[in-house]
């Protein structure tokens, strides 16, 4: 096993890995930008380099700063948490230059399933079910407009090279798609140096499947079950739930099966995700793959009971996947996270700030994952995730129980969380019965019924601003008197 | 503890600015806080060291101001009247204060230095990065010891201006 | 079930209580004294009673403040908690007499129960291993010098009506028997105005081990596994874990079986727990039964997976016994439970105070059950117990890892705490090997060698006092620069 | 510590400005806050109420303090130069203003009253227990409606002494 690693991450996920490395007795590096000076993964890893100021560009996403820091401080592997470098091939082959070892897929995996048409041929060649559509790359318009019409409109026009919805264009009718093919090309070619588009079927109500992938250096892959990702806005997931109320045991084994042969096919090693859509006659739709750890890996963590981040790092160490899973995968209970992020939950602007109240939900069934604290800081340079909630019970019902309970006793004083809008989701009707996909949430309206499918209260003191509620810290410092 | 100890130390907390103090004698304790004439918090002079800094590498966690505090601690003075000039290191890496092992000294406290003069070396990822001078003055400080890893940030020299 | 219960108490165990009743929909009312005007229990209860002044003998155990609040808020159920009024025989009759619950076993059973050498003799006849000692109360001098005679010294005399350590004497040789068994009856006379004394066996060094007891109210009885509690501090327990790395599992059920007959016999309901010695050859001796809720119920919940105090809840409500388990009982991994105290860990002496920082740790495997919060007061008139940490693994040594890494990163200022005690012991060569009785920590020696058997370092930091670490708020205020 | 050193420190931390002294001796231990010239919280006038205070019976968690302050809201004196006096309760049960349904009420607002004179009834646990007054003076108001679960410390009626 390592003895010292650097996490070249921050937040929440730089936390969970300085927790997972103590569980292992590895001793751990964390990196910093200015602004995370005072940042809990600074004060719980056992070093800490400061690699440059604020900006990602200049300190988290900075290959220099980080492999320097690494080479400083002499440890033997990085791991990168997710966005950031995580999915950087160029990274991951610096580090092998360097000789530290990226805890990840091979740069060559990651760069191929950064290609989206790439990974696309890889699945179908598995036999694993993929979105019909283009084969490879769209050369001409005739050959766009012939298998549009073959697989039926509406179609989806996407950057092979793409992400973040750029090159990404809807197409209706017939009569649109010129239009609409010059504009994804140039898009795309403008945003990735690379001007490939490919074409998919759109599903307009699909739900977001995806899969736990875990292979080792030895050639095995395992499947640790689905996650179930359909509450999103505007394609960022807010809550995540395992199993899926829509996946039964006997898709679950297929769909695993054919992705256990791809993914060995592929070589691929360490975690990573197979994400899909599910239309509603509940078929499954490979769209694609993300090498990395994913933020809502607990939930699959409760009901595996295996820890995914101490698996990455003994398989990254050379262990055998069989000695790391121990025994056949068991799925128990149900588990569901919320993603308490830093924003509005009217409008979703970010709420960066200080927090000057705070009560964390604790007790049965409750793990938060965090780096907030009181009198703690979330700066506007980075993401807006502040806490992810995880409950897990001994089925859907009781997790639901106790994440509305968690959500009750969940204070954050001073910004502005999306925890409002997790309270609406977890007493709507719709989802407490599983009957929801990805439009879920731009159904819900927060401006109290003006349109939208589901009604909407707001609680007067959640809606208010900043001073959500008595604050918890005047009403303590009253406690000594 | 006598009141007058304590009234020296409130006074001394008045006219410090501090905010708060606390004094503990064995049993016996003493805390001061005080309300600040403005309400920004004076923190160069109060900035904690992480839990983890404990030497080593790890004392490269130590913040910056820190140190910069740290060659005038008598003078206490508000940062813009300060006229000495802290060179801080503007990347991660290994400090050389040599062209080469064995090598003299690019330069040595009390020597006169010149914009554009190179102060050291900051090996990153096998390039060796020269730190040059941005301004005429005397070196007075040398915060770094030859083979010494730095961070981001990191105080290099202080030069007082001509 | 329930529409509104009052819980009877404060601190975690009120917040626990109130956690399981938001989880199944029931309100609740929090009682308080003036002294828990700011307490977290207070905030998250549907309502809350001032129920009199700081002192506990004019709140939390006064019947009638009690039982008026009961009746003004109009609840169906009162939960007592553990503590205060939770075993007190009278409260539950006045309760019963007022038309409300007592959430917890039937009046007459709580009181047969606290004589002790009656619960003796019950588990006697259903066959559950008893210390050797009298069968009844000792009667004269005589008997009890040929009792003492026939188990050998050396021997424990004990107030039937006891607890708490009076009437209590350790006699080593005959000469001593005639004063210690004078003495004992004195004692217990002055104490408990009855001075029947009964006699044990001594072991000098047991194990410490209780049974999870839970009946419904149709005569239904299950025992959900065993604890292991021998880490104490003058009888005070410190830290326990779920199984015990003592009990086999043929054991386990030899045990359950009888002890399942006894507590049907007895006409038990609700939670309840049967305490045990173990000799060095593995032999288990009933000592007594806790008629109520422990604190160390966390445990039993990691590894069962079933709600014990949602279970007291049901059961109470009249549910059955198998609805209320849904299947046979199965014990997955292994769980530890840290008492974190506001105690000087050197010394032990309470440390009450204001809670200056406070970091909670979180993470994989990780549960706080706590009513702390930062700037939250420990005040000085009630127990100790800060937060309980439970730490869950598939094995003891990742229960084991788990917990030292929580214990790493929680952070509590302000106050002393038992933080660095547990440290300790989690690293103790003897405590990870399992080798350990209920003489372990009085061995251990917080004065940095002067005897004892096991070295123990405290870390400077923590030795000092209050002021135990640069301060976290401290730090985070220089955040915002 | 003697009252005189406790005064001294008192004034000092007045005199200074000093929002807060702690001294402890040994088993002695004195806390001085001094409320800030603007908008600093004062406590007793703005006493939160928990969250889950919302109504019915839960409006009984509103902390005592704040009640009292309710019948002189325009004359913010301090505790010491209020003649009033709040009659509170000394238990938890419900609150009668009368010895019997239907009948005349104990006592009527700017009613005089006289020592040991029943105030009210507080019901617990099928007991009725009679408050009485425990000084003479002018009933200038009473807080709790005929009927009201109170709890314990509840402000019940103010009495200005003559």
């Amino acid at each position: 096993m390592f003895r010292k690693i650097l996490i070249a991450n921050r937040g929440e996920i730089a936390v969970r890995v300085i927790c997972a490395c103590k569980d292992l007795g590895i001793k751990t590096v964390a990196v910093y930008s200015e602004a995370d000076r005072h940042a809990l993964h600074v004060r719980f890893a056992d070093e800490a380099i400061c690699i440059g100021p604020a900006k990602s560009a200049r300190s988290y996403l900075d290959v220099a700063a980080v492999i320097s820091a690494a080479e400083i401080t002499n440890v033997e592997a990085v791991h990168p948490g997710y966005g950031f470098l995580s999915e950087n091939a160029d990274f991951a082959e610096v580090c092998e230059v360097s000789g530290v070892k990226f805890i990840g897929p091979k740069p060559d995996v990651i760069r191929r399933m950064g290609l989206k048409q790439h990974a696309r041929t890889i699945m179908q060649d598995a036999g694993v079910p993929i979105l019909p559509g283009s084969i490879g790359v769209l050369n001409t318009l005739e050959e766009a407009a012939s298998i549009a019409a073959q697989i039926g409109y509406p179609i989806m026009l996407k950057a092979a090279a793409g992400g973040g919805g750029r090159g990404m264009r809807i197409v209706r009718s017939e009569k649109d798609l010129p239009a609409f093919l010059a504009q994804a090309q140039s898009e795309a070619a403008a945003a990735f140096s690379c001007g490939d588009v490919y074409m998919e079927k759109l599903l307009e109500t699909p739900r977001h499947i995806e899969f736990q992938v875990l292979g080792d250096e030895h050639g095995n892959v395992e499947i640790l079950g689905e996650r179930e990702c359909s509450i999103q806005r505007r394609h960022q997931k807010l809550l995540e739930e395992s199993p899926s109320p829509s996946v039964s045991a006997e898709l679950r084994t297929r769909i695993s099966d054919r992705l256990r042969t791809a993914m060995k096919s592929i070589g691929y090693t360490n975690a990573g995700t197979v994400e899909f859509l599910m239309d509603e006659h509940e078929n499954l739709y490979f769209i694609e793959v993300n090498a990395r750890i994913q933020v809502e890996h607990p939930v699959t963590e409760f009901v595996t009971g295996i820890d995914l981040v101490k698996a990455q790092l003994r398989i990254a160490a050379g262990e055998h996947l069989e000695d790391v899973l121990t025994g056949p995968l068991t799925l128990s209970g149900h588990a569901i996270e919320c993603r308490i992020n830093a924003e509005n939950p009217e409008t979703f602007a970010p709420s960066p700030g200080r927090i000057t109240g705070l009560n964390l939900p604790g007790g049965i069934g409750v793990r938060v994952d965090t780096a907030a604290y009181t009198d703690g800081i979330i700066p506007p340079y980075y993401d807006s995730l502040v806490a992810k909630l995880i409950t897990h019970g001994k089925d859907r019902t009781e997790a639901v129980q106790r994440m509305k309970r968690a959500l009750d006793m969940f204070v954050i004083e001073g910004i502005y969380t999306t925890i409002p809008l997790h309270e609406q989701i977890l007493s709507n009707e719709d989802f407490v019965a599983g009957r929801f996909d990805t439009t879920f949430l731009s159904k819900l309206n927060f401006k109290n019924g003006e349109s939208g499918e589901h009604q909407v209260d707001i609680k007067p003191e959640a809606a208010q601003g900043p001073p959500l509620s008595p604050p918890l810290r005047a009403v303590m410092s009253a406690g000594d008197d | 503890m006598t009141i007058d100890e304590i009234k020296e130390l409130i006074h001394l907390v008045r006219d410090t600015g501090v905010t708060e103090l606390e004094v503990q004698r064995g049993e016996n304790r003493v805390r001061i806080r005080s309300a600040p004439d403005h309400k920004e918090i004076m923190v160069p002079t109060v900035v904690p060291v992480p839990l983890t800094a404990s030497g080593g590498i790890t004392s490269a966690a130590v913040p910056a101001p820190a140190r910069e505090a740290a060659p005038a601690p008598s003078a206490p003075l508000p940062r813009e009247d300060e006229r000495d000039v802290i060179v801080k290191s503007p990347i991660v890496g290994t400090y050389y204060d040599a062209p080469a092992p064995g090598a003299a000294p690019f330069v040595k406290t009390n020597d006169r230095v010149e914009p554009k003069q190179v102060l050291c070396i900051i090996e990153s990822m096998k390039l060796m990065n020269e730190i040059e001078a941005e301004l005429a003055g005397t070196l007075i400080a040398k915060h770094v010891e030859n083979g010494r890893p730095v961070e981001y940030g990191e105080s290099l020299f202080t030069i007082r201006p001509l």
